[in-house]
């Protein structure tokens, strides 16, 4: 890592610690707006990490500019902020202006379809996206297919980026299972020329995969926290005149829940690898399925080690595994991955297999 | 003792029983949504407790003489699997039903039996359990919570936590040190304590869905009368490991996802996909075995046995096929979970994946039971 | 259980004590077959238990009889009592004659399809049995359809009971895991009018169930013999200076190989009271599955628990764990008996799937 | 130390060798059939093991002047990896490209060096390990076996046991009791053994499929030189634990059950349903992960760390794997395991199902792996 790069996470980290405490989380849960701790994240610049140098970014390499979004997940960090960092990427790479801000995405769902149209000058977009993130206050970068008539722009069925400023869709407020937003937007809207334009090389499809790549980013790092936080538990928490860390059955799940962090965290380093270069699908379907079921046997772990404790809403952990319990749903679950892999490799063959392995 | 060879299960003919208690719960529950069924035995209403009261599904084995119905332990436990499986509201007469008033039964004395169990009975009168402690969990000999005598009866001092439901109950079974805090078992006993005694504060404690099930309940300087001391004093411990095989065995260790099953078949529809279709025929072979273990401990129980190593099985058992239920229905169905969700299915897989966690921790946790059943094969 | 059974029991508890040991079940997997052992089996007359009174059996309630089977899969009994005992049951069933020595039954693979068909004043059977238990030895109670020509029996596709003798057909020998004999037969054979009549009420359908049935029992009573063994183990072997049954870690692996063995057993008992009752499908269904996934989880942690040790043919777990590895896929898988259950659920719908399992 | 930040795998270009392993392979391979495939590094074959050494491919880290060809883990890893994935029967040469030529450069003296490594790396001195013994399994410090110094050398007397492959090795390192049965972890030393000495008897032992990989041998007065000694006297057991990050990490610890992968995608076909292709899928991304784990790991060692931790986690998460391969194959597809079947599938199920319970046994059981990782993270 440059040392660039380790100032600001070392920095970023900071700024998380101090930002984010259990009383921000809960506010937040309960449909609050963090406006000052946003400001305080765009501030440091975070939600450009991933533009590049020439379009307003500070030039980071991909993937350490990725290891944020692995920090906010180990803080449970209650914005948009990877969504705002994938948005402002593909507005970018789109040549269209930053508007600053909090950014979502559209779709996120794979049965979704929106469109575009010439309409007086400027554009008209249709559709509906079903439970994009904090849809409800950010302005949505939408990738969209441009359908007849395309006027002049002449490219039917090419993908567009589009910015739509927030509150110009029809909002059905909805939710994940830690109560970040996840609302329906129908988009009916009029949008000028200078907000929309060619999208070349990312379609709603490499947008789904990036979405998945950054889920399992985040996910590598709320599991990474939820270790930490168990482990500490099991020190501090006695029943039976000693701390619990010291009866070998915690110290066995302990173990396995280790190995679920560690394989999540390579998983997550996949998937950062792969963006980097790219956005090659097989190592990003393989980090989101791999993160998705560490998720769900750490969350049963960390839950069982911490009792009736880790049960109620004063203690933290559940911050972070209700996060992983919608996470690896979101962006395409296990199945729908696995399914991406398997077809890969029955196409690749049995013997062809190991050379899929190794060529990933 | 073979351990595992559990016994056939009474031949009990409750098929016209089950026949009403259907009838009763389609119309009583006609409108009630899945994701309020899926709240399985945490459901509270008072309304619908005394509805079942009133046609005698409450203490339905106790004596008549307590407004019992002296039927069997196994058509008692024929209404509770169908109230269970319909996703009713028991949880008001629930604790009762289950635990306060078999102990009632066992020791209190005539006065508290002739007070109480008519009343709870007739569905009016609720109670809750005062058990664990902020230090004492697993390790339920640890509790702090000290009853001291006085003129006249006792004056608690301490913290009870976790305790479900106690800002809707009457009544209190408090578990609690009335000896030497050296002794670890036998410097325990239970009351019977009325919660509207001055020096008790109740106070919510939030679960992670940010939901209002438990309690903390502070006694300060609470004043209880000799009345209220239940079976002996310094019997604390003995009473309450009894009523472990009562509280490990029923139908509740393992229909707690039920309703997420029943929303899983229904999203597959008439004709899922060969895996989907083995995945829930294996869920159901699973059901069946694990319903013919409880029932066979039901009628242990009946018979006068202390099945409690059979108990423990069974809820270990059960706690692991409630717990795989959201596993397998997420891989079936594409939903992401959501509370606020106007889908059945994905609202009710919202509520089970926040809940299920508490499976393997409530009435003994996982380790636990498998330490008492590791010494019940000889191993400690 | 009455005192009959209760004496029966006894007694074939003391004879497969005498009678299996180490030696009798290596020799069984080298390929010889125990006769001195089978005789001393039949000559007390378990062979003929689930055969009605009149017919010339004892009179034993088919599940008291059906636990003799569980006994069998205690001790690894390596010869074909249970086949025996069903193929009685069908021959009487069927009102031919009981021939006295091993037996086994066919066809006991889903796919497989056997004929009969009028030929010379006799029958003409065809077809391919695969992995039929122990065929090469035993004679083989067939069942199959009749089909075209039928002559006089003028009962096209009715179901009919044979009894072919040992010897008789093409046979391709193969084994399962513990090395019991899965023989392909392949009939061409002439046999006489005598050995043939219609078998009212068991078609290979119900066969296959009655199979999935016994191997359910025999699994019971193999996984309550691997508890034991395994428990004995714990308590016996010591590292670092205490019986491995004082640690937690094994304390916890043994509690849940205690709850699939009685999940197990809990299962058997079902299978046996859905055959004494007619042979109904679904709990036989269950069971089979139940048992079968009991099977692997127990399996593995005997293994576990017994290291290196019961990794040696010279340790007996082996002999349990082989069967088990081997009977979860005979007569249907968890798969297809899952399947099964599945589509019946299916067909009951959401609503009716609590009502199904209360009739089971 | 953060245990689950495994660092990237060193960027090495290795394509090319790949390119020649799998060429060298194909055809050596051409007609090793699936089921012999599977036997994975319990395959023996001394002749196929020259000619890998002929190719340069044992010892390919260790110095030029010991044999070696002085390449980097990651090529080392890559020839394994290849060996492993495709089922060749690297057995023969195994023991001592892992563990044994790695110990004689770390603590052997420069004549045991020269004697011994050339002819390792030429693929014709084969070694086999022994550690365990009947009363010392996971508890190594609890070798009996004992080294008395005599004039000239040591005097051996002791049992070893589940020695793989004794039968056909030329050397066995010794790891036995030199010291106080009191000191259990300093009174312990490591010998350089040719089993040719008079004195050793080496028996079969008989697997559970019947099948003789493993040995006991019998000292039985047996006369080691003094340049038999291997390292100090005395540092058995330091030397031992050093070698376990190399034993716990490889590819051999998440590729055993491989070839039973490959053959369920070929009995799957190129039109998989899609539950088995999400099966399938999900047993790939594993792979995936578990590979970058092992990588990584090859590059700490190669950078002279020491993640003895990092390895456990490995060889914890690799065992897990390779044992549901075949629980999850035989749900996918309906065949009933036999070795001797004429079906591929069937044949490589078999041996699969018949091997996977000793993965999480051999070099460390699961319970005392899953123990280091505990006291990683500051638990005991």
């Amino acid at each position: 890592m440059s040392d660039t790069s380790q100032i600001l996470v070392d920095t970023a980290t900071r700024l998380f610690e101090e930002q984010f405490t259990a009383r921000q989380r809960v506010a937040a849960e309960s449909g609050q707006w963090l406006d000052a701790q946003w400001q305080a994240v765009e501030d440091m610049g975070l939600p450009l990490a991933l533009v590049p140098e020439e379009a307003g970014g500070f030039g980071l390499p991909v993937v350490e500019a990725l290891d944020l979004i692995r920090l906010a997940g180990a803080f449970a960090v209650p914005l948009p902020l990877a969504e705002t960092m994938l948005a402002n990427r593909i507005l970018a790479n789109a040549g269209l202006e930053l508007p600053g801000g909090p950014l979502t995405l559209a779709p996120v769902r794979p049965d979704d379809r929106l469109t575009l149209a010439r309409r007086d000058g400027g554009w008209l977009l249709s559709g509906t996206a079903h439970r994009v993130p904090w849809g409800r206050v950010a302005a949505t970068v939408v990738l969209a297919r441009c359908e007849d008539p395309c006027g002049d722009a002449g490219q039917d069925g090419q993908s567009f980026a589009a910015l739509v400023p927030a509150g110009q869709a029809d909002t059905a407020p909805d939710v994940n299972l830690a109560k970040e937003p996840r609302d329906s937007l129908r988009f009916e809207t009029l949008l000028p020329a200078e907000s929309v334009a060619p999208s070349p090389g990312i379609a709603p499809a490499e947008l789904h995969a990036l979405g998945a790549a950054v889920r399992s980013i985040a996910m590598a790092g709320a599991l990474g926290r939820v270790l930490a936080m168990t482990t500490a538990y099991a020190n501090e928490r006695s029943q039976f005149g000693r701390p619990i860390g010291k009866f070998q059955a915690i110290q066995q799940h302990l173990a396995v829940l280790a190995g679920q962090a560690a394989a999540a965290r390579a998983a997550g380093d996949i998937a950062a690898e792969a963006v980097a270069q790219g956005g090659s699908l097989l190592p990003i379907a393989a980090a989101k399925l791999r993160c998705g079921e560490a998720a769900g046997v750490a969350a049963a772990i960390a839950h069982q080690v911490h009792g009736a404790m880790g049960f109620t809403h004063e203690h933290s952990l559940h911050f972070f595994t209700k996060r992983l319990w919608s996470w690896r749903d979101e962006f395409g679950g296990d199945g729908e991955w696995g399914r991406l892999i398997g077809r890969e490799v029955a196409r690749a063959g049995a013997d062809g297999l190991w050379p899929l392995v190794t060529a990933a | 003792m073979d351990l595992i060879a559990f016994p056939p299960p009474p031949d009990t003919d409750v098929e016209g029983l089950r026949a009403e208690v259907r009838a009763f719960l389609a119309e009583e529950l006609a409108t009630r949504r899945p994701q309020d069924r899926s709240r399985s035995w945490s459901g509270f209403d008072a309304d619908f407790s005394r509805r079942v009261g009133q046609r005698g599904w409450i203490g339905m084995t106790w004596p008549k003489r307590y407004g019992g119905h002296e039927r069997s332990a196994l058509e008692r436990y024929v209404v509770l699997e169908e109230m269970l499986a319909a996703g009713a509201p028991v949880a008001a007469h629930w604790f009762a039903d289950r635990q306060s008033g078999p102990l009632l039964l066992k020791v209190g004395t005539e006065e508290q039996r002739q007070a109480i169990l008519p009343r709870i009975t007739a569905g009016e009168c609720f109670f809750c359990i005062g058990m664990s402690e902020p230090d004492s969990g697993s390790d339920l000999a640890a509790v702090r919570t000290r009853a001291v005598p006085v003129d006249g009866g006792f004056v608690v001092n301490g913290t009870k936590l976790w305790t479900t439901y106690a800002h809707h109950a009457d009544y209190m079974i408090l578990f609690c040190r009335t000896g030497s805090a050296d002794d670890r078992h036998g410097g325990t006993s239970q009351f019977l304590v009325d919660l509207k005694t001055p020096g008790i504060a109740i106070r919510p404690i939030a679960d992670l869905a940010g939901e209002h099930h438990f309690n903390e309940v502070v006694f300060e300087d609470a004043f209880l009368p000799a009345t209220a001391l239940l079976g002996q004093l310094g019997d604390g411990w003995n009473q309450v490991v009894g009523e472990l095989a009562f509280e490990r065995s029923g139908p509740e260790r393992f229909l707690s996802s039920f309703t997420l099953l029943v929303e899983l078949v229904r999203a597959l529809g008439p004709s899922p996909s060969d895996h989907a279709a083995a995945a829930v025929g294996r869920l159901t072979a699973h059901l069946l075995v694990l319903r013919r273990l409880s029932r066979s401990v039901a009628g242990m129980l009946q018979m006068g046995e202390n099945p409690a190593l059979q108990a423990s099985l069974v809820k270990d058992l059960g706690a692991i096929f409630e717990q795989e239920i959201p596993d397998i229905a997420r891989q079936l169905v594409d939903a992401e979970p959501s509370q606020q969700s106007t889908r059945d299915f994905s609202a009710v897989l919202a509520h089970t994946i926040l809940n299920v966690p508490s499976f393997s921790l409530r009435g003994g946790t996982r380790e636990i039971l498998r330490g008492i059943i590791a010494r019940g094969l000889g191993l400690r």
